[in-house]
């Protein structure tokens, strides 16, 4: 059910890109898409108490430098993570380029509505 | 359980606002919220390199967001929308997403990934081996930087990329003049 | 050989780098050293043809870590980028002149070529997702990189499609994950051929069809390419038309579908309904085009219609069961007609750039009897709209008469039919350009045009010489044996040859 | 656009320092805490972003010029891959953690430790730290040109396009 209800938010942003007619609501329409995505990657890999993958010192078996049993039974999936690290510096980096050139478009032709705009054919 | 339940609500009527609001100002500020339940979300579900992550990266899209809707003339919507093609769009969206429902049945239940329960996933040999292959006590940094560093050289190049692609869509001449051409 | 494949995206990657800081001063210094890596990743992607093997990044072992894979299909696409982005950055030298921060282009269209670069080679699909970010995130930036009104518009209508697409990439590569614990090619494949497609994996599958043929153009998810490639300039719209289309959705495209899922007839159905939807919609919008360059890009949606019919029909007769000649015979044509388009749609647009620069215009109406003026540029683009068109002795024809004898073969006459009837409205429309660009009455304004320069015409005969050249590929046996052979084995042999090529 | 009242800049001086000092904290300690090199850049950056609410774009600019910011992008960038190519001399393939695996393993959850992680925690931090400050002082930097929407076809080629 919980999935169902990320996927719901993916399709909200769907929606706002397919039907909105404001530049910046699109741009905030494909952020929340992203947002669902990274939430649904990260869900895919929790455990129930689980723990954050992340080492301390009451982790390692004395002497030996293994991790312990209850810290390999418990962590959650660290490979989600590392993707969810990647995707939202991505989305980060397109937002950038998008939101410059929507000022630009702004500078350009004084508005931010899409039917305005709309000069090419086709 | 139920917190995850409350904090996904919270997003998807965050979304619903920031999507459907008149005043652009305010929608940005629901993206906001969204950004922030969403690190919520992350702390609660065991990934605090995530949470730590998103909430900086959100602070910063914000300021990103609101300088291009800020100090411009008019922030708010006044076009009206057909109201036929909504409707037939809101359609095709609706299956979609009661097809995708479908989907998530077939997907091992929420809290029991599917990793745990082979014994020849990558995650488990990170978790396994990770302080031993590489020294880092963060398995998430020895995932990205050690493991899977080749996808880390190429997220640092898409935020390269885009940095200089805006600086090349924001400068103010693009052509040379006639002048310089012919020289 | 397979231990030079980090080149391919390190070496334009560290240029990349370096090239911004060079500044305006080190103009000639920078323009020096991209040609000198497009040029350098052009031979080693010569020296990389009839290898294979896998590279273990990090020396990790391929479940664990990422892997990069060098067989036919990637020494075929390592082939076709190289050759088509070694032309396009010789002609920016020269033609990239007449606009401002020229060191950032070049390190943008190195950024491009090393995400493309890195999308082929790759053998994860997390990591196939990363590339696929850099090289489109280069080309938004890049189509409007004349920053005037419609440049910017076609840039924002492309990005926001492109991010749509790749937000559905991530989405199917979450569910693929969710579903089989593994992002490795290899490993997933294995792990569904065990496990059979469930509803999620069949979710995933529809999600990366939409997703990349966003990226390709394909006819329902074409809305933005007649709007960007010709607002790019000309070197880029090469570079877009050429090959980025290719590797970013065709290649990625057939890799996910023959490599990973394994055929099917569903999908191979639906690849078989784009590929004629493309094909047909796309000419007869072209038809009627007077923007040279806008012409040029709608034909680029009909010849993608081409390479996705060869490579859709191929995978029907697989998932059949039929005769494997055949669907080898289709994939051929296919994976054939694209690296013809790559370089004869490169040339074409190279060509356009040129009049452009010559003239000042793109509208066919206003120009007129440049055969006077530009007898080479003529000749090139004579050769490509030739190419295109797919008249005898050039490559283009070739290709589509494999894809005829294939569709034949599979008992589709209507295809076949269809086939050869776009052809000849492609000719026709190419007539029309060869009639209002350089036959025809000199206008007054045009009197004093001039043909290009140097870099920009060494440019072009590369190219034309390759259409040429490039029938040999076919009508060769030994070249065919090395070249495309080893390619079109991948996509037949499928799932197992993954499997089969990391060890698992 | 000149800044905030007396109170406000001394007050975002100190917090800048402060945030700084923590974003630096963040990238250092990334192989053994939560946080690395993308959280802990664009902490820096948004320190420096900071100071630019407080005393304008002008002292920002002053203080970190755009080209500087550039190079260090740039920088960071190249550090990130040589780091990577190092592991290809020294370790036998691309991005092999050589220094963990050959050469000085460390204690495990000391500081130094982990071998290039730290060293590829700091080069990202850099370049994204750089990026992220260089994108808000350009997209600030427009400020000028608000509302002075230019006529359709102002630039000179497109008129000759059009025409």
């Amino acid at each position: 059910m919980l999935y169902a209800l990320c996927f719901l938010l993916f399709m909200i942003g769907l929606y706002c890109v397919v039907v909105k007619k404001n530049l910046v609501k699109i741009v905030i329409g494909l952020a929340i898409m992203e947002y669902a995505v990274n939430l649904f990657l990260i869900m895919l890999g929790y455990r129930v108490g689980g723990t954050a993958p992340i080492i301390g010192r009451g982790d390692i078996q004395a002497g030996v430098d293994h991790v312990a049993a209850h810290f390999v039974n418990n962590a959650v999936d660290p490979l989600p993570q590392a993707l969810v690290l990647t995707s939202i510096v991505i989305s980060l980096g397109s937002l950038a380029l998008l939101i410059s050139i929507c000022i630009r478009i702004y500078d350009k032709y004084g508005t931010f509505d899409i039917t305005e705009i709309r000069r090419l054919r086709g | 359980m139920a917190i995850f339940y409350i904090l996904l609500f919270f997003m998807v009527i965050a979304a619903i606002i920031a999507v459907e609001t008149k005043d652009l100002l305010s929608s940005v500020i629901c993206v906001g919220a969204i950004g922030f339940g969403g690190s919520l979300m992350f702390l609660l579900l065991c990934a605090p390199d995530i949470a730590i992550t998103q909430i900086v990266v959100e602070v910063l899209g914000l300021i990103i967001l609101i300088r291009a809707t800020i100090s411009r003339d008019h922030t708010f919507i006044t076009g009206e929308r057909e109201f036929f093609g909504m409707v037939v769009s809101l359609a095709i969206l609706l299956v979609i997403f009661l097809a995708g429902i479908k989907v998530f049945e077939n997907l091992p239940p929420f809290g029991a990934p599917i990793f745990a329960k082979m014994a020849e996933a990558p995650s488990q040999s990170y978790i396994r081996n990770g302080l031993t292959d590489t020294g880092a006590a963060n398995i998430v940094a020895s995932v990205i930087l050690d493991y899977r560093g080749y996808d880390t050289l190429g997220e640092a190049t898409v935020l390269f990329t885009s940095i200089l692609g805006a600086t090349i869509i924001l400068r103010t001449q693009s052509r040379k003049r006639w002048e310089e051409l012919e020289t | 050989m397979s231990r030079a494949l980090p080149a391919f995206v390190v070496v334009p990657l560290v240029a990349a780098f370096l090239l911004p800081v060079l500044g305006s001063k080190g103009k000639a210094a920078a323009t020096l050293l991209a040609n000198l890596v497009t040029i350098a990743l052009l031979a080693l992607a010569v020296a990389c043809v009839g290898h294979s093997g896998v590279y273990e990044v990090g020396t990790w072992p391929s479940h664990i870590g990422i892997v990069l894979v060098l067989d036919g299909l990637t020494s075929l696409m390592l082939l076709a980028v190289n050759v088509v982005s070694a032309a396009a950055m010789l002609f920016s030298v020269r033609y990239m002149e007449q606009y401002t921060a020229k060191p950032k282009y070049l390190s943008l269209f190195l950024l491009m070529v090393a995400g493309m670069n890195g999308v082929v080679i790759t053998g994860d699909i997390f990591n196939l997702f990363v590339f696929l970010e850099i090289a489109s995130i280069a080309s938004y930036a890049l189509v409007g990189f004349g920053c005037e009104h419609e440049e910017l518009e076609a840039s924002f209508k492309y990005m926001v499609l492109g991010s749509v697409a790749s937000s559905l990439i991530l989405l199917g590569i979450a569910l693929v994950y969710g579903n089989t614990g593994a992002l490795n090619m290899a490993y997933t494949a294995k792990v569904i051929q065990q496990t059979g497609i469930n509803a999620g994996l069949a979710f995933a599958m529809s999600l990366f069809i939409v997703g990349f043929g966003l990226k390709a153009a394909l006819v329902p998810f074409h809305a933005w390419l007649p709007d960007a490639h010709p607002s790019a300039p000309a070197p880029i719209s090469a570079m877009l038309s050429g090959v980025l289309i290719k590797a970013l959705g065709i290649y990625a495209l057939s890799r996910l579908v023959f490599n990973v899922f394994g055929v099917s007839i569903p999908v191979s159905w639906v690849l078989i309904a784009l590929g004629v939807l493309s094909m047909v919609v796309g000419v007869f919008l072209a038809v009627g085009q007077w923007d040279f360059k806008r012409l040029l890009a709608y034909h680029s949606i009909s010849q993608m219609g081409y390479v996705v019919l060869g490579i859709g029909l191929g995978a029907l007769i697989l998932a059949q069961g039929g005769n494997p000649l055949w669907a080898s015979l289709a994939i051929l044509g296919g994976l054939f007609h694209l690296v013809n388009h790559a370089v004869f749609k490169s040339l074409l647009f190279l060509t356009s750039g040129s009049v452009e620069m010559a003239t000042g215009t793109r509208q066919l109406k206003q120009m007129g009897g440049l055969v006077e003026r530009m007898p080479y540029t003529r000749t090139a683009c004579t050769i490509a709209s030739a190419s295109i068109a797919g008249v005898p002795p050039f490559n283009g024809f070739w290709s589509k008469l494999i894809l005829v004898i294939a569709a034949v073969q599979a008992g589709f006459f209507g295809l076949a039919a269809v086939t050869v009837l776009v052809s000849l409205v492609t000719l026709l429309s190419f007539l029309k350009v060869q009639r209002y660009v350089f036959l025809g009455e000199l206008p007054e304004e045009l009197q004093d045009t001039r043909e290009s320069k140097d870099s920009m015409l060494i440019a072009m005969l590369f190219l034309a010489a390759l259409c040429l050249l490039m029938s040999l590929l076919i009508l060769v046996p030994s070249l065919r044996v090395a070249v495309l052979q080893p390619a079109v084995d991948v996509l037949v042999e499928g799932v197992n040859h993954s499997i089969r090529v990391a060890n698992l | 656009m000149t800044g905030m009242t007396v109170i406000v800049k001394t007050i975002s001086g100190w917090v800048k320092v402060l945030i700084f000092l923590f974003g630096i904290d963040i990238i250092l300690f990334g192989h053994l805490t939560p946080g690395g090199g993308f959280a802990g850049g664009v902490i820096l950056a948004s320190s420096y972003v900071l100071l630019m609410l407080a005393f304008g774009r002008k002292f920002v600019e002053a203080n970190l010029p755009l080209p500087l910011a550039s190079r260090l992008d740039c920088l960071g960038a190249f550090l990130f891959a040589t780091v990577a190519i190092l592991g290809l001399v020294f370790g036998g393939a691309f991005f092999t953690n050589f220094l963990y695996q050959r050469y000085w393993p460390g204690q495990a959850l000391d500081l130094v430790s982990a071998g290039t992680i730290p060293l590829s925690n700091v080069a990202i931090g850099l370049k994204v730290g750089a990026s992220l400050f260089l994108i808000i002082l350009t997209l600030s930097s427009l400020h000028r040109d608000v509302g002075r929407a230019e006529p359709p076809g102002a630039g000179k080629a497109s008129v000759a396009r059009q025409e």
